[in-house]
């Protein structure tokens, strides 16, 4: 009890000063209110997997492994492969995670990455079948959350998408009798567009981008939205307990939209080399 | 794509673009609990449960200043086309966290420090939008249970099918249209409470789909209002369309 | 504790109030001791469900839905179809219902359910065999307790009945490869007889039907029998740590014999409209 | 329906109908255990351990004017014609359940406030009747361990086969009979303590059944309280038939 | 907490106690350091199971039964069958021994056993196979903890030899259609070899065969060897967080290999009857 | 059997049969943990973090007189062939246990009564000998959180394979071979803090490998000096081969 009655008070007092930079239009850390920490991506990191990436932005450190497998389609969609994006967030990751079955935190956080990569159509999953109703690729995106400082939710989601977008894909060949053979020859996996996730947080009536952990723990609202190639908006998600008034929210998708922008460009250097 | 609006604009339903699914809410269905309501929405039927304020158990989760709210979102299992596993999905325990999230800002928990509020919503049947009927009923039955609040909270999804923002998808809209956006707000204080979406929108029609949710939670609001008064005041049938 | 401790206390002088009562043949609500508060049984409330139905009986109220879905038989019975009556008494029904896994009393509620209807033979499930060992139909009854004030075992069971009595089965035909195909048509559920449940509350050594929260808080001994059209018992189930003596047990069965016969009659009706 | 009874009124393992089953119950079979026996009931092998009364943990859990009984009926992975896997069913916890709510009668449990006592039956080989014979061991383990007791508990099941009530089903007649109903009674108190029934009973072959099943564990009685007996004081080999 | 600290006095003081005694080349129960307790092995007391042996080590007490049915190999051995040992630490066995779910210990002891009689290629695992890829034989060995006084590695073991030893094989058929059926006739389970487990505790510097639970109470580190016919190693696992220095790592295989020796024999002779 | 070496002596992935694969170890690569490391071992990539000593939750499992020290080895889904179910495993399970155990006699956990490290490795990529890289990496993050030691704590295998006692086995090798043995030592105590095998081996094998286990464990012991040195004194590169 003592841990949360003095951390109680210590974010009080944090508040109060990042409140206080952020009339001032700054952040603890000296960015503005609307700048990322650096972004740093590399890919291929994982010769076992498929496709794999590391992303950390700032201290936040993330890894996203892909694995292409066989798997059967959903019985209401026999014609679609299956994608599916799951999110650990480690008990490595900080002193707050502990080790077990994710909590709602970390399932709308995997929910929400999921959305993002699944709604952009980024993988044609029409592409992926093998033999319609029975055999389909099942694309299955890991990302382990290996040290938490603020916007795991843009982190997890540039380390999908990077490691989706540098993946290679197994060939698979269907037998006569339907069995399926793994082939020697591998091809990469195509992709459609490069979705980008950008996360705002609401701060005494203030939005922020890339939000550190301690910005989180005083932030009243987050929103994340995720944007295709185009400028649409494919995936939305407002969190926490806090509000956004009507305008805020239009605020809200225009600074996104641009921001996803500039991100773009970082992650499409990142996948450059890998794609050859 | 399937053609989900008709040559005259109407939809499969018969509705206009701009037009909810038939609405009723009743208030106070339950007898055990503190507040309760029932709503169907189109073919959503949704019951919610209230209990609380209450002591926290463990008492080490209390907080010194405020009570806790706690949402949970449970669908039973007829209640969907397959049958539904009555173990909470993934699905469910996101919608759990995000009904709190959009409730929460309604409530003055520090009225009452120590104690949990739960809100229990049951699913008997599922429709397009049930996360938008289901945050409906819940401030209806947390009014019933007599919470404190600062506002109401509404909620309606607005979506894109055929290539036209419409209001309030039902089932078949939301698996073959383009885009579902569920939206609450707290229509006194003007403040949104919850947003979801996913498909695809420009940022035009965002805006545009934003405002339509906006005016139809409005509307629902005042049927939530006549549900409240018909039960503590009146005895005018509840219901509407 | 201090919660546990009042209680214990106000249990003890409503226990008191509640014999006195019935040492003068009477029950704090004013029923006789073998007399049922009013029923009311709806039917084809749930659309999507292929049967439904709604039971109160006093402030008691449950929700049976049934789904009727291909299954594969178990291996010792490939030549039956499947029936599973699951209760769950949701954490909306009391302030005692807790979320989670169903704990023993609700395990044992639903596996009571589940006999009476099974051993009554209510349903053929010999004639629900799409191909003998592969493929079978398999009915789910879901039963949602939504309020709870006591006798449960024969409200979840009345709801059950109702809701399999009232269901449509939707048609399956098997194409030559095997693979089964829904048809649009749907014929009516055959049943065979109304397996009625009673259970009766053994306080202070005298026998009630249908007691409500009150009196199962302080009754010694539950004992529930299921009866056929004939008369038969189907199945029974003594419950809590009191007991009863051997003239005890012979009088339940006389006693729930009578009032299976008038229940039978309500269920009867609840059900006429909707097999029309 | 299978012919389960022959022409000379003999069943397939050549007993009458109303012949139990051979019956061997053995006392203090563990060391570490408060209280333990085994039981051999036809093919039932049954193992039963007693702990307690012992200090109840999370302590809130305890009751202030008496003991806890908990019962766990497990059955071995190898106890059944198919593997069946380690972790408890539904079927198994449900048993526990009723075997607890049998045996507690029994007991005086207001003697020893704030503690529990644990039974723990491990079904090493089950047969029909795996419950009565889990209950029969079990009362024999709580005497061992000393637990005070107002009397014992004796079950036996009575069913129905090719049409006539039998005494104690074993595997064969439970799955291909018409009725089967457990029941334990306190002898000496004259009291039904547990009573299932599944199958098809007419109230007279239900009553005719019951007493049947009385009077077996009258007989069964004798051989608990031998068994107790020659453990206790004597060295007589304890079993029959 | 005041049974634990009562517990920490009462375990120094035996320590004390059993490590005075070793000094003197000595146990508390009498016997020599590398010793054995009395071992009876009865084979075939279950009748349902395929095989089944008791066995008790002083007064810990294990069972083991054999279940051989059909399953699907793994994904990368589609030519072997497949042999799953179990064990289940009892809440029967001690007081402190609780329900639920295994513990890390309880899985530490069952994959040792397991690993012992896998590695030493006890049951040729090739042999089991009935359809290539898709059906074989699975073997299934569960073990009961019913009464523990210490060396429960060992115990397991020789009831998972001794059970597996005597057990009879199910004949099953593949018909032209690929169904299996069981046949009435069965033959012995062909073995290769008899693994011998031998666990050794080491209490201050000494090495001890067969410990009692008091003993593995004070000892500060377990090392289990499991020996084939000839004498080779086929499985080793050192537990517990005390060390051995690089001689004893030596010393404790010399002691393990002549201890597996004579306990091979009581073995043999426990399943001769069975196998005659 | 597969040939593993070839008529040179040498080993499919080119080394000599008393050759460990490239290793690799970093310190302080994660800023929340009190102390971390990665290490590359073959293809071996492992993160570890050191959370404590730090209160223990909840209170009654603390110990009075010393810390306690828990270990979870946890495998990335990718981190295999076949993707791994995120769940952990009894494999994973039994791996922390022997961890735990083989790290623990270096620590000295006196110092720190009522208090708990917990010591967290993540397999990002699973080559064989990942346990033995784990622990080897471990004492660097214990080392880096300035957990006190009496020494530290070093890791590798041995094996057989194509009849031959070689060092160090890779994926394929363990797969394709006869024997592995896991050791962990202390180099400054000449103490064994992990032994296990499986597969086959004479007694005069296990010595010979044993002996070239403790000597290859030397040898790694430097560079995880080394790896500590670098950070904390200097900036040279931290690496070999």
């Amino acid at each position: 009890m003592s841990a949360v009655k003095k951390s109680v008070v210590v974010e009080r007092l944090r508040k109060a000063q990042i409140v206080e930079f952020l009339s001032k239009e700054k952040r603890l850390d000296g960015r503005g209110l609307l700048d990322f920490r650096p972004i740093k991506i590399e890919t291929g990191i994982i010769e076992k997997a498929n496709g794999s990436a590391r992303v950390r932005i700032g201290n936040t450190q993330v890894i996203a492994g892909v694995k292409i497998e066989i798997g059967e389609p959903f019985p209401d969609t026999p014609e679609m492969g299956l994608l599916v994006v799951n999110v650990e967030v480690l008990p490595l990751s900080s002193a707050y995670a502990e080790p077990g079955p994710p909590d709602e935190e970390a399932i709308e956080l995997a929910r929400v990455v999921d959305r993002g990569i699944r709604e952009s159509k980024m993988v044609d999953l029409s592409k992926l079948v093998l033999i319609p109703g029975k055999k389909v690729h099942a694309i299955f995106v890991d990302v382990d959350i290996l040290d938490t400082d603020g916007n795991l939710f843009d982190a997890a989601s540039y380390a999908t998408v990077a490691s989706i977008a540098t993946s290679t894909m197994p060939k698979f060949s269907v037998g006569q009798n339907g069995q399926i053979k793994q082939e020697d020859e591998a091809v990469p996996l195509q992709i459609n567009c490069i979705p980008v996730s950008i996360t705002l947080a609401k701060i005494d009536g203030e939005f922020i981008v890339d939000p550190t952990s301690e910005e989180e723990g005083v932030m009243d609202a987050r929103i994340t939205l995720t944007f295709d190639d185009d400028g649409n908006i494919r995936a939305g998600q407002k969190g926490q307990p806090g509000t956004l008034d009507f305008n805020q929210v239009k605020l809200a998708v225009n600074i996104a939209k641009d921001r996803a922008k500039e991100i773009r460009e970082i992650i499409k250097e990142s996948i450059k080399d890998a794609k050859g | 794509m399937i053609e989900l609006i008709d040559e005259k604009g109407l939809r499969r339903d018969g509705r206009r673009v701009d037009e909810i699914r038939p609405l009723k809410i009743e208030v106070g269905v339950l007898k055990n609990a503190d507040g309760s309501s029932y709503i169907e929405f189109g073919k959503n039927k949704i019951v919610v449960a209230v209990y609380g304020p209450k002591e926290v158990h463990p008492k080490h989760l209390a907080l010194p200043d405020r009570s806790i709210l706690r949402c949970r979102y449970h669908m039973a299992p007829f209640s969907t086309d397959t049958r539904k596993h009555p173990q909470p999905s993934r699905r469910e325990i996101e919608i759990s966290k995000v009904i709190s999230e959009a409730l929460e800002p309604a409530l003055i928990l520090e009225d009452y420090p120590r104690t949990v509020i739960n809100v229990y919503l049951e699913v008997l049947q599922a429709d397009g939008g049930s996360r938008c009927a289901g945050i409906t009923a819940s401030t209806v039955a947390l009014a019933d249970a007599g919470i404190p609040m600062r506002d109401m909270v509404v909620a309606c999804a607005v979506g894109k099918i055929s290539g036209q923002v419409v209001l309030d998808l039902n089932d078949t809209e939301d698996k073959e249209g383009e885009a579902d956006m569920p939206v609450a707000i707290m229509p006194n204080l003007n403040q949104t409470t919850l947003l979801q979406l996913d498909g695809i929108l420009t940022p035009e029609e965002f805006e545009k789909g934003f405002e339509m949710a906006v005016n139809a939670c409005r509307h629902i609001y005042e049927v939530q209002r006549k549900a409240l008064i018909d039960k503590y005041f009146g005895k005018n049938e509840v219901g509407e369309e």
